[in-house]
């Protein structure tokens, strides 16, 4: 419906590994989601700010294909159209997500939840039969390891606290071993540790994978310190560096103004 | 691991039930365990299959079903032709091919769906096949349109309520109001005698064994554990690559399977299937069972299915006025008393850390 | 644990169940009454239950039987046919009863059927139901079609009747008014009536929104001819049935509706003025004036403490299924089944009504026929009566399947011999 | 003696019927009680011919069963106090005892005879509504040997309304007798023109007149007939479908609140509507017994006190029960069966097993017609009731406060105890409201169904198939959804039949739930999408 918005800074040699263009969605006429345009490119790291109901939830909602744009594409590394597919076929495309309440499955170990994320089929009759395998093992502890409960595999994940499961969370999405991870504020809950430990995780994994970062905490898009896409009223306000983005006086306006 | 310790106890309790019972009432002297006991035992495991069945569905994976009636029914019915095609020509209307009540009903031939319930085989294959597609076809549609919480509870007592109507038509060729009855053997045994009795009862033991066991396998492979995960956490489960619609096909299929053989051996033991077998009621009734015993413990429905059973004869024999009071009060204090069922009780300290937190909260 | 509970339910059951048994003592009689007290059947029920305490009681206040007295065991089978079999099984092997007096549907007297030949016990069936049966364990003390159906459409027919034309047969979807329509029709094309001129409706059961039904048959009954609507509808939904046919005004002396499910104890629940005129057929009204029946209405209002308690057929039925139970007994000198069951062909009984009822060879018994219209007063004015009694016939000559069949337990010693082959058909017994 | 007497009268009165109404009219009445039904219908037309002005009290008296017969013979009409006067003449005979007194039994044969004849002798009658009536009874009997009674009865008419009826009487009365073709023409074109069941009565027996003209006549204003009712016939069905839609969404409303609503699988809910159901009996026996005046009140009396008793219990159920099972839905199912139970049980044991009767008051009985659409008034009174009851729950839930703290509890139970708001009092006045609706639904069901302890079983797989069609937690949906399920089952019942109907509705849900997994008027937005 409408032309694609020009944006800032995109290294022409690499390929998009996501881009939106022109979506827009609705719910009972009000607009979440006003021709928004985005591209991420193979292993970018990207933060997107924005006041509540900007949209952001929405946004990962369609690139999921949990909800279904009115208008406007979405497309997966230039050919995969996303607004076809429904969320098992996103996620075995290779786009993992994590929740902004952190849900892991809390009547299973936390090993356990680590296993059913790994990468495997995923049909019924897969996974009725199947046996646990030495790499599997091995994955598990080394992810164990990178979220650090290796201590705690055999706890029921309920009994975790909440920046636990938040690791937990995004250990299972590694697990997924997926292309690009869209991950809803991670730090809201931890200790300034763990939120500077979590940016760092982040970082470390972006590069071969792509990662969309939602957050409200300054400090941590700051130590992120990649480039920053600010949504208002569901489509882009502005994008570019944080110390850059911050300074524009409609920024300000709508978001660090208050 | 396969056998824990619940289901072990459980097991040898039946198989202490299968040795002790026939030995009682063929072989020992002055008969102990008197025929009358061993058709009542034989139903309750029929029962307890049942109430198995439903648990694999509500208990792991969140479908609380108020249909599964339809599929005991189905298989009971299923059973039922086969038995009235055995009775040939020593019905009333000593008719070769017509059951009396197409005699009755003045039908001239057999309709096309009562072929080949002359064979026995052929009609153990449609106790599996027809709740089988039932299941399947309405999951089917169900599942994929994402149906769920009390949406799915209801159309499946649509579902049944619709079946039971249906069936108390008497164009529909399944004897109406009145059902399938009379039946005079089966394979050749005759209903009657305590022989028959007997065996029928130890192959419930065994089928409802068998049932204990294959959920039981279920339940601890790793399907087992999506199905929990579907449970507790569904779209996680969807973000995650698992085509829900598809595990909850699976096992809502196999569930009504089971629930179909458990039909099939009851109506041999009570001799008679007809429509209010898919009254709604019935299928609650299924719910409370697991309910009572404990949700998602398997055993524990087992045990819930029999503990229920057993309070009705008793009661209606000693308080016939009042029994429903009894009743009522029960299902009360239970719910109340022991939020996880009987079984939960016994278990004492052992369940809370075992059984999944409430996934009612979700489904609501 | 769950061991210990399974062999405790086990043997719990052993024992509990086991024990009358045990301590069956020699000095009284079991009688087992197998009526639901329960579920969507109690409303009918229940008050035979209290009708055979009843009688059980006067017994016991006679004397007895055979020196002993009389003991009643209830059960209720909560109106679930499954129940009915298990009951019936535990009344006769674990209480040892002499007899079971109960069942109300036909499905519940299908339900226990095979218990009873299994056991080789007696049962006594007390209401009106589709015939085509006779079971050598069952005395059916009800009306068989040929004793209530045929009759009531041949006083339609008649001049005082209102020389009917036109019929609707309107029924709840199970076998007997299946089976009792199957009859009418029959009956009524042999009498030249068109089938066009035949109208037959099923409604499933506990119906209660007859607006659509009502008025189709108010519809058909406007086409100039005098039209009559055959009731055969099931207790539960006639309440909603009669409400709507008094207020969409439907006359009886515009539209009679004969019902033969229809009694004083079904009325209770309704405003009868707008219902004066619809007739019910039956072989006992509360409202015969008989010394008998006087006597019977006294004892039952002593014995519920309750003036207002009405009497109804099934009752009637009962009683007299009772007194040529204790007949045959003391005929036979034992309660043995089979020496009873050879003793009851030709016992006779008082009914309620003035006659002799007497239990013929095919297990059924002679009965009075009386049409009653309702009163104002909630009650049956009898408008017309058979000259003397009716023989029960099991197999309807108007059916084809049934028409060469023929019962007769003292002779032949068959319930379906076929007179024209001349064999007795299947494998009873 | 007495008998022969009798048999005498009899032949005298027969002989004088044939000569139309000669007879002397004692002996017509005084052969009244004997011989057979159709012999006692015969008299009573020679008594209508015999234009005797005494006969109509005796005709009155016939129908209302106060015409007795004395050890003598003699015929008498005995009023309520029991005193009797002989039918001819009058002369007091005292107050006889009633054991004394033989009735003159009536069955339908002689009602109808009665009717006609009153119809015949109120034709002249002064009041205008006692001619149409006599106009109507004319119409029915359609009696060749009344078309002089009618025709001078049309003469002296005044009444328009009256007037036309008579018209039209006399026109099917000639269309039974031999007039010329030319007056049954024009009978049929009149008969035509009014294309109701009564023109169809009237004309259907000569669509086989050998009269070719006659014959196409009438199968032509038939055929008019018959598509006149058939455009009749769709609208009857809308209301059939709107009065059962009515009683669904009086069924299920209260099922909206404590099910769509609060969550609770409350399977106790037919049961309360039961208990409403009794409370309205109960009203009713106190007033017979005590104020037999007040009887046309009892249900505007049966209402609240219905209210009270259903919301009384409801309260008790969800303090006593559910409030321990908030958060496991699920769990309610299993108790609130349980207390179904006990409720059934309870009414078994208290009130008996077996239906009890309560009366409709007049304004509730009979039915009155709009064109050729017959309105039952009990319906109409309940269709009405049903949406008085809708509105001014939404005013409840929208309006004041309570239904303010209600929404708040149930939308966020925790936020709402933040604010202050008791959520324990405010959860067992929503159960305790939606039980009390569900009482206010029996009042209105004793009207149309069994008062049984089985009443509640009826309903409640209904009224939950109406929520959740409509959508759970939307009252709204539950009356779209209650209507368009009633008027739905009422155009397939026609030609479905109604067991098949109902199966068609049910498979309509399954498959329409296929579509809108949430129900008609599903909540939407992200709350949901999330």
């Amino acid at each position: 419906m409408s032309a694609p918005h020009p944006i800032g800074g995109l290294p022409t040699e690499a390929l998009p590994q996501l881009y939106l263009d022109g979506v827009s969605r609705a719910f009972d006429g009000f607009k979440a989601i006003n021709n928004l345009s985005l591209v991420i490119d193979k292993g970018e790291l990207r933060a997107v700010i924005g006041p509540n109901g900007a949209g952001k939830t929405t946004m990962m909602d369609i690139i999921t294909g949990k909800t279904r744009p009115d208008t406007g594409q979405v497309l997966w590394e230039q050919s995969v159209d996303l607004t076809k597919l429904d969320e098992a076929d996103t996620a075995r495309l290779g786009i993992g997500r994590k929740f902004q309440k952190p849900t892991v499955f809390e009547s299973h170990t936390v090993e356990d939840n680590l296993a059913l994320a790994l990468k495997a089929d995923r049909s019924p009759w897969a996974t009725l039969f199947h046996r646990t395998t030495a790499a599997e093992t091995a994955r598990i502890d080394e992810l164990l390891g990178l979220i650090r409960l290796g201590n705690l595999r055999d706890w029921m994940a309920g009994s975790l606290s909440h920046g636990q499961k938040q690791w937990l969370e995004i250990g299972m999405l590694l697990a997924q071993d997926p292309q690009l991870l869209l991950i809803d504020e991670p730090a809201a809950g931890m200790t300034d540790a763990e939120t500077m430990w979590t940016a760092d995780l982040l970082k470390s994994i972006a590069g071969e994978r792509s990662v969309i970062v939602v957050e409200h905490d300054m400090e941590f898009v700051r130590a992120l310190d990649c480039k920053v896409t600010v949504l208002h009223q569901g489509s882009v306000l502005a994008e570019g560096r944080l110390e850059t983005v911050s300074a524009m006086p409609e920024v300000i306006e709508v978001y660090l103004g208050r | 691991m396969l056998i824990d310790r619940r289901l072990g106890i459980f097991l040898a309790g039946l198989f202490v039930l299968v040795v002790v019972v026939p030995a009682g009432n063929l072989w020992l002297a002055g008969q102990p365990v008197p025929t009358y006991l061993v058709a009542l035992i034989g139903k309750y495991l029929c029962y307890a299959l049942l109430a198995v069945a439903l648990d694999l569905v509500w208990g792991f994976c969140g479908i609380l079903s108020l249909g599964h009636g339809a599929f005991f029914a189905l298989g009971g019915y299923a059973m039922g032709m086969y038995l009235m095609r055995e009775i040939g020509d020593r019905g009333v209307y000593a008719n070769p091919t017509l059951p009396d009540f197409m005699v009755f009903i003045g039908w001239k031939q057999l309709p096309w769906y009562w072929w080949g319930f002359d064979h026995f085989w052929f009609a153990a294959s449609m106790v599996l096949l027809v709740p089988g597609a039932l299941a399947f076809v309405f999951g089917w549609f169900t599942f994929r349109s994402r149906v769920a919480g009390v949406y799915l509870s209801i159309i499946t007592q649509a579902m049944t309520y619709a079946l039971m109507l249906a069936f108390f038509r008497n164009e529909m060729g399944f004897g109406g109001n009145n059902g399938l009855t009379d039946f005079k053997d089966v394979l050749g045994y005759d209903l009657g005698g305590g022989g028959t009795k007997v065996g029928l009862m130890v192959l419930s033991a065994v089928a409802l064994a068998a049932g204990l066991l294959l959920a039981r396998a279920i339940t601890v492979s790793r399907l087992g554990k999506v199905l929990v995960c579907l449970r507790d956490a569904e779209s996680r489960t969807r973000f995650l690559g698992y085509r829900v619609e598809h595990y909850k096909l699976f096992i809502f299929t196999v569930s009504a399977m089971m629930a179909g053989v458990a039909g099939a051996l009851y109506v041999p033991q009570v001799g008679i299937i007809n429509p209010s077998e898919f009254s709604p009621a019935n299928s609650i009734e299924i719910v409370i069972w697991v309910a009572l015993g404990g949700r998602g413990t398997l055993v524990g429905a087992a045990l819930g299915a029999i503990l229920v059973a057993l309070a009705k004869t008793l009661l209606t024999g000693w308080l016939p006025e009042v029994w429903l009071f009894a009743l009522g009060a029960m299902f009360v204090l239970v719910t109340i008393g022991l939020p996880t069922g009987v079984l939960g009780a016994l278990e004492g300290g052992l369940a809370r850390t075992r059984r999944a937190p409430e996934p009612a909260e979700r489904e609501a | 644990m769950n061991f210990a509970r399974n062999l405790f339910a086990a043997a719990g059951l052993a024992t509990l169940l086991a024990a009358p048994s045990a301590q069956a003592d020699d000095d009284t009689i079991k009688v087992g009454i197998l009526h639901s007290l329960s579920g969507t059947m109690a409303i009918s029920e229940t008050t035979l239950k209290d009708a055979m305490l009843m009688l059980i009681a006067e017994q016991n206040a006679k004397g007895g039987l055979l020196g002993k007295k009389l003991e009643p065991v209830v059960v209720d089978p909560a109106s679930n046919w499954p129940l009915f079999a298990e009951k019936a099984r535990e009344l006769i092997s674990q209480d040892h009863v002499a007899a079971v007096f109960g069942c109300w549907t036909s499905v519940s007297r299908k339900s226990v059927l095979p218990v009873f030949k299994e056991l080789d016990s007696i049962l006594f069936y007390p209401v009106q139901y589709e015939g085509q049966e006779s079971e050598r364990n069952v005395f059916y003390t009800g009306a068989a079609p040929n004793q209530q159906a045929i009759p009531a459409v041949d006083y339609l027919m008649s001049k005082d009747g209102g020389s009917v034309k036109r019929w609707v047969l309107e029924g709840t979807d199970y076998v007997y008014p299946r089976t009792t329509n199957k009859i009418l029709e029959a009956y009524l094309l042999s009498k030249g009536v068109s089938p066009d001129d035949i109208m037959i409706n099923y409604t499933p059961f506990g119906f209660s929104d007859w607006q659509t039904e009502v008025s189709k048959i108010k519809a058909f009954g406007s086409a100039g001819k005098k039209t009559a609507v055959v009731s055969t509808v099931n207790g539960d939904a006639n309440v909603p049935f009669y409400k709507e046919l008094g207020n969409q005004g439907v006359k009886a002396e515009d539209i009679p509706v004969v019902a033969f499910s229809v009694g004083e104890e079904e009325l209770a629940g309704l405003d009868p003025k707008p219902l004066v005129g619809h007739l019910a057929a039956w072989n006992y009204f509360e409202s015969i004036d008989t010394p008998e029946n006087k006597a019977f209405i006294d004892a039952w209002h002593k014995f519920t403490g309750n003036d207002k308690r009405v009497t109804n057929d099934p009752m009637e039925a009962a009683y007299i299924g009772f007194n040529m139970w204790v007949k045959a007994v003391e005929k036979a000198g034992t309660t043995d089944p089979d020496k009873v069951i050879a003793a009851l062909p030709g016992t006779q009984a008082p009914n309620l009504t003035g006659g002799m009822s007497e239990m013929l060879p095919n297990h059924h018994i002679t009965k009075p026929v009386y049409i009653g219209e309702i009163q104002d007063n909630g009650q049956f004015d009898v408008v017309w009566q058979t000259k003397g009694l009716i023989p029960g016939e099991p197999w309807s000559p108007y059916l084809p399947e049934s028409k060469d069949l023929v019962s007769d337990w003292v002779k032949l010693n068959c319930g379906n011999y076929d007179k024209v082959k001349n064999t007795c058909l299947g494998a009873t017994n | 003696m007495r008998f022969l007497l009798r048999a005498a009268l009899v032949l005298l009165a027969l002989v004088g019927g044939t000569a139309a109404g000669a007879a002397d009219f004692g002996a017509l009445v005084a052969a009244l009680p004997a011989g057979s039904y159709s012999d006692r219908a015969k008299v009573v037309d020679d008594l209508a011919q015999s234009g005797d002005p005494r006969a109509l009290a005796v005709l009155n008296a016939l129908a209302a069963d106060d015409l007795k017969v004395m050890p003598d013979g003699t015929v008498v009409i005995v009023d309520d106090k029991g005193a009797a006067k002989a039918a001819v003449d009058g002369t007091d005979k005292g107050t006889p005892a009633a054991d004394q007194l033989d009735r003159v039994k009536v069955n339908n044969a002689v009602r109808r005879a009665v009717r006609t004849a009153i119809g015949v002798l109120t034709l002249r009658d002064p009041d205008p509504a006692k001619r149409l009536a006599a106009a109507r009874e004319a119409l029915r009997a359609a009696d060749p040997d009344q078309i002089d009674a009618v025709d001078s009865a049309l003469a002296a008419e005044t009444d328009p309304a009256v007037k036309a009826l008579l018209a039209e009487a006399r026109a099917a009365a000639v269309l039974k007798s031999d007039a010329p073709a030319a007056d049954q023409l024009a009978a049929i074109k009149l008969l035509a023109a009014r294309g109701d069941d009564a023109a169809i009565a009237a004309l259907a027996p000569l669509a086989g007149a050998q009269n070719p003209e006659i014959a196409q006549a009438v199968k032509s204003a038939l055929a008019s007939i018959a598509e006149t009712q058939r455009l009749w016939g769709l609208a009857q069905n809308v209301w059939f479908g709107l009065s059962l839609g009515s009683v669904l969404l009086l069924a299920a409303v209260g099922l909206a609140i404590t099910f769509g609503v609060m969550g609770v699988i409350n399977m106790a809910h037919g049961e309360l509507v039961m208990l409403g159901a009794y409370s309205t009996f109960a009203v009713q026996q106190v007033i017979r017994l005590h104020a037999p005046g007040l009887f046309d009140w009892s249900l505007v009396i049966a209402a609240p006190v219905a209210f009270v008793v259903a919301g009384a219990v409801g309260v008790a159920i969800e303090r006593g029960i559910v409030r321990h099972l908030y958060g496991r839905p699920l769990e309610t199912l299993l108790a609130t069966w349980g207390v179904s139970l006990i409720l059934q049980q309870a009414v078994r044991t208290i009130f008996g097993p077996d239906n009890r009767e309560v009366g409709n008051p007049g304004w509730m009985s009979g039915a009155f017609t709009l064109g050729q659409l017959q309105i039952t008034w009990n319906r109409l009174w309940i269709l009405i009731f049903a949406l008085a009851v809708f509105a001014v729950l939404l005013a409840v839930l929208k309006r004041t406060p309570i239904g303010l703290q209600m929404r708040a509890v149930t939308q966020n139970r925790a936020m709402a105890a933040n604010m202050g708001i008791r959520t324990g009092r405010v959860d067992a006045l929503t159960f305790g409201l939606g039980a009390g609706i569900a009482g206010l639904a029996g009042v209105a069901l004793s009207q149309i169904d069994n008062v049984s302890p089985n009443l509640g079983q009826g309903y409640i797989v209904d009224s939950f198939m109406v929520v959740v069609f409509g959508g759970a937690g939307n009252i709204w949906g539950t009356l779209a959804g209650a209507f368009s399920l009633g008027v739905a089952n009422k155009f397939l019942e026609p030609f479905a039949g109604a067991v098949l109907g109902k199966i068609l509705i049910l498979v309509g849900i399954i498959l329409f739930i296929q579509k809108r997994p949430r129900g008609l008027f599903a909540v939407k937005g992200r709350s949901v999408e999330a």
